[in-house]
């Protein structure tokens, strides 16, 4: 692969790393309320299948949305106005991190009711289908979404209309505390395709490279009007569900394990072993980053609450 | 005016859409090749052929959810659901998402929608199958809510809901698709969220919606010849919700009786009725009479369900305890 | 299999089908209301099912069950009277058709909305599996149950406790008037089941015998302890959906071709064939058919409707 | 009497449950290895093992729907669905099967089932995690529903409930988890369908359930000050619901405010004015007052989800608009 792509792909991996810990920063001061869910660990997942995208295919994503909407390219600083609640927010303060939209971008919603997005994003699939355009539907849904009702009923009618939708399991192992092993009777989520004739595959979800691969052969295959894929990316997240988890359900040898395939340092370690990255180069991208997400914050900080207004506006169309 | 059935007004009105507007389509169980659970879209598939009439899997969930994604990419869907209590399965997405896109989103998003439902009892189907259960969706801002009693209105509201840029969820009495009525030539439409006075009177109002608004004309018919004047108000929407009319109403008759056909705990009944208190207080002669279903799943023994539905008799009661 | 067997099915088809033309009939007289959703042309697949169980299993079934009733030993004249809306019935009038219930029988119900007796049927196994007990439960339900979210989920705890439930997929080819394949991804249920890790297989649902050996070892795999099994049973309605159905959507010849199968025919050929049923053998049967309709009839006319307190009786324990 | 919080409050009364009856068992997510959403079964699954603590798939429609078929097999489920919206997912096993298989099998089956939920807003969690629905579940025969607002409710209708033949939805406001209270010693347990009157007056009844009553309670303690008296009443049970208990004190004081955290419109809190005219419109010197939350999907900005909720000075707003 080409080292510019690579390098993108680092570029974004660390900004959405860099902004996951300053919210976590942000939310341990008050600034961010609500349910705070990082993406931590599972950078390589979204900037990976993101990156096959083309800006005019649509994606329907989760609460966990923070990395998908930097890798489709939000503004930082106004996702981070978004969880401190502020008029300037890609929500304008109303949805939060749970509910980050820009329409602009194609990126319709972080939904917070689990596998609720997956009828939507089936639903715009449609729409472009019976439009005739030529573009795909992304669907980003945890491990845990699998076991839902509506799951099943998305992949059959994206099947049954061969709707042009990528589906994107991001199979981190567990559901809050619920190891997937524990209440899926088959674990492996690709596995479930089959039931709907969807084809399927899974991929390393740490290593971006392979992510961006399968990525682009799935692409490949739902924009030629064959009907939609199901792409199993296995992964970890580092830190809590949220930041109200104890985390009393799995080993820190298991974290550890894990932690040692942290996608950034895969990447970064695959890169300098190549030749391709060098310590000022890395260094700079570094830098980089911590701008990006100080000068996040400071927008955020300075914007203005929603007005008191706000708050009847917008119900109805 | 031409006189046609509450169906035929409806098909009509879809016909019309579909031919008006090509971002219009039909998702539902049985539309197509079988021609609709209750006929409206009888022949539509043969018209209009399958991308616009879209036979869908037993999976309420998806139904709607499928189509708030396409609304939401500037389609215009109509969702037919077998009935009411269906909707039941897809609570979700209509609560959780249809409701709430827009407002979570800032007002980036908007989810033209319409759910055309079959709701209540009296068909003999049971517990499972008669529920009258609108008006908890009328309780979700972001909805919008309506229940027509003729075929003039079931037009005029299909009407305006098929060109509102909001989900609406357009309930249709089972009972009432045989139903004849004039109904005006033309394009004709009427706003969402106007009550409607389906018969002057000065003694008392009444006021319901849907099929019980029948039954309230009725009872106003024969309480005419025992010489009680009634006024009969038919909500018609019930979100937005028209206070107006009926507190204006109830003003002049210092009257009221609210009926209609769902269970009287937690109904809708009960909201209209404290309003009606909050904005008329001072001109009530009397309580607010109040019909309702009888608090019981709906029996299948004829003389069961007949003993649990409200009628034009109960009414008629309720009037006369006013005096 | 053993004649006495085979003429307890041949007996328990008959019984069916007699009581279908009767409660038709009925229908058209007005003594029956609501919905009637006949069992004519289904017979085998019930019976032959239902003879596999122990009387202590549990049924869980839909509204298209007055087969099922029969089958599992409900009281001819007692069902009757349920469709009649009498206090006599076997839900004393309150079910209807589609909501038979005899708790003595374990036959739990006659479910209206599709898919939705599935959890129930779960949760009763569940009861089983928790007390130790050695009993299974019988799910039945429709090729239009499939592809609601409630298969779903039933199927997967089913498998993730390995619950003792035999799910019987009673597919006619239409879901009112909605075939199979416009609808489902994978039209062959069986296959669906490979999503679960629960084993499946695929029957003539016409062939009683067949029906009967292919439940006998399903039953044995549920009963042993390893979980649910699904068992799909290929049929088909010789009537419309429901007495309102015009039929607008399959062909004669193709009616014309399942009636050719019509499974009590198939089985008194082959009987007859094997020199196993005489044609006096053959009268009595029907004659016996005859009079138990006769009598249920009697019976379900000569009871009182419910009384009118019965209104408010039973909302609550 | 022992002090503990809400949560504390439930869980030892589950804990009891678990010891005393072989056949309770609870079922839900992230109840086991988690510990709980809001830890009140934490440390359960070590002491009761998986048999009797069951983590659950992400599939509110079987848990709920697998429970009643236990139910009705003769065992005593306990589920916690995560929160009220999630509900949404349950309703078609709630409403179409655990409320009516009894009455529709002509009262061969019972089925004994709790299902407890967090309710409500206030914690920031946007439109989709913030309602407070249990209104809904109020208007259905064959459900029951109570929503405790202090430990020793929870405890008493806890209780009730898991002794209780019926299904019954128990609504946990979540902020109500780390509220404290002295709890009775002893098997303490409150009947359903008995209101209770938290505060005594004499000037005006203030009617309310879970959380908003401890806004009524601060509010009258407020108005205390200004010398207004007021009467606070928690309803506890919505269905069966004691208007006895309402309609003396409203006879006595001769003003009554109504409030609910959920959106007026279509709400429990109409239902609730409705009745108190119904049974005492002789008896009021004003007309009802009503508290509830703003029409709107939850904002998540804490300035707007602070505006949309109702507080103890609305209430107290609407108590001097009496006089
Ligand atoms: C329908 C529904 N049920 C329960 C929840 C509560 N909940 C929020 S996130 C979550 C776990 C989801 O896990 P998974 O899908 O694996 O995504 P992850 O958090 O691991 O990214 C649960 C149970 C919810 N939001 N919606
Ligand atoms: C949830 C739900 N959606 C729709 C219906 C309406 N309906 C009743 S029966 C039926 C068809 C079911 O077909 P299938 O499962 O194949 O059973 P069959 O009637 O063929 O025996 C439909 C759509 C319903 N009862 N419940
Ligand atoms: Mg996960
Ligand atoms: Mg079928």
């Amino acid at each position: 692969m080409d080292k510019a792509r690579l390098l993108e792909f680092l570029r974004q991996m660390l900004l959405i790393r860099r902004f996951e810990e300053k919210s976590a920063e942000m939310y341990a001061r008050g600034k961010i309320g609500g349910f705070l869910h990082l993406y931590i660990g599972q950078e390589a997942t979204g900037v990976g299948v993101i990156a096959a995208l083309r800006p005019e295919d649509h994606i329907v994503t989760t609460y966990r949305e923070h990395g998908h909407a930097l890798a489709r390219g939000l503004e930082p600083g106004a996702i981070m106005a978004e969880l401190f609640g502020k008029a300037t927010g890609v929500s304008h303060g109303k949805g939060g991190s749970m509910h980050l939209f820009d329409a602009s971008k194609n990126f319709w919603g972080g939904y917070a009711i689990v596998a609720g997005g997956m009828p939507i994003a089936v639903g715009l699939a449609l729409a472009a289908q019976y439009r005739g355009e030529a573009r795909i539907v992304l669907n980003i849904f945890g491990d845990g979404a699998v076991n839902e009702g509506e799951f099943h009923e998305a992949l059959n009618l994206a099947s049954v209309w061969k709707l042009p939708v990528l589906f994107l399991c991001e199979n981190n192992l567990y559901a809050m505390g619920t190891a997937i092993a524990r209440v899926s009777a088959v674990p492996e989520v690709y596995r479930r395709a089959a039931a709907y004739d969807i084809p399927a595959q899974r991929v390393d979800g740490q290593d971006v490279e392979a992510v961006y691969e399968a990525a682009q052969a799935a692409v490949e295959q739902v924009r030629s009007g064959r009907g939609p894929y199901l792409l199993e990316a296995v992964t970890y997240r580092f830190r809590g569900h949220s930041m109200a988890d104890a985390v009393l359900y799995r080993t820190r040898e298991e974290e550890e394990q894990w932690k040692a395939r942290d996608p950034i340092e895969l990447l970064r370690r695959r890169l300098e072993k190549d030749g391709q990255l060098t310590g000022p180069e890395l260094a700079a991208l570094q830098a980089e980053a911590e701008q990006v997400v100080a000068a996040a914050v400071a927008f955020a900080e300075a914007s203005p609450p929603p007005p008191p207004e706000a708050l009847y506006e917008d119900v109805y169309a | 005016m031409p006189v046609m059935t509450y169906r035929e007004a409806l098909a009509l009105t879809l016909r019309e859409a579909l031919q008006e507007d090509e971002r219009v389509f039909i998702m539902g169980e049985d539309i197509g090749a079988y021609g609709g659970t209750y006929a409206v879209t009888r022949g539509f598939l043969a018209e209009f052929g399958e991308r616009r009439i879209r036979d869908m899997p037993i999976a309420e969930s998806i139904i709607v959810g499928s189509a708030v994604g396409a609304a939401m990419a500037g389609l215009r869907p109509v969702v037919e659901l077998m009935t009411i209590n269906f909707s039941l399965l897809a609570m979700d997405q209509i609560v959780n998402h249809a409701a709430k896109v827009r407002y979570m989103s800032g007002g980036q998003v908007k989810v033209p929608l319409v759910i055309r439902v079959p709701s209540g009892g009296g068909n003999l189907l049971g517990a499972q199958h008669s529920q009258s259960l609108e008006g908890w969706y009328a309780h979700v801002p972001g909805l919008k809510v309506v229940a027509p009693s003729t075929p003039a209105d079931a037009r005029g509201l299909l009407r305006a809901a098929l060109r509102d840029d909001n989900t609406v969820l357009f309930v249709e009495n089972a009972l009432l698709y045989g139903t004849k009525g004039e109904v005006p030539e033309g394009k004709y439409e009427i706003p969402l969220g106007r009550a409607d006075i389906k018969r002057a009177g000065s003694q008392v109002t009444l006021v319901s919606y849907s099929r019980l608004v029948l039954s309230c004309l009725e009872a106003a018919q024969r309480l005419a010849g025992e010489g009680i004047e009634v006024e009969v108000i038919d909500l018609r929407s019930l979100r937005p919700l028209d206070m107006d009319t009926v507190l204006a109403s109830v003003k002049r008759t210092r009257r009221a009786v609210v009926a209609e056909e769902t269970w009287k705990t937690g109904g809708f009944g009960g909201e209209v009725i404290s309003l009606i208190y909050e904005g008329a207080f001072d001109h009530l002669d009397a309580p607010v009479g109040w019909v309702a279903g009888a608090e019981v799943p709906m029996p299948y023994a004829r003389n069961l369900e007949k003993a649990a539905l409200p009628t034009a008799d109960d009414v008629i009661k309720a009037v006369k305890k006013l005096f």
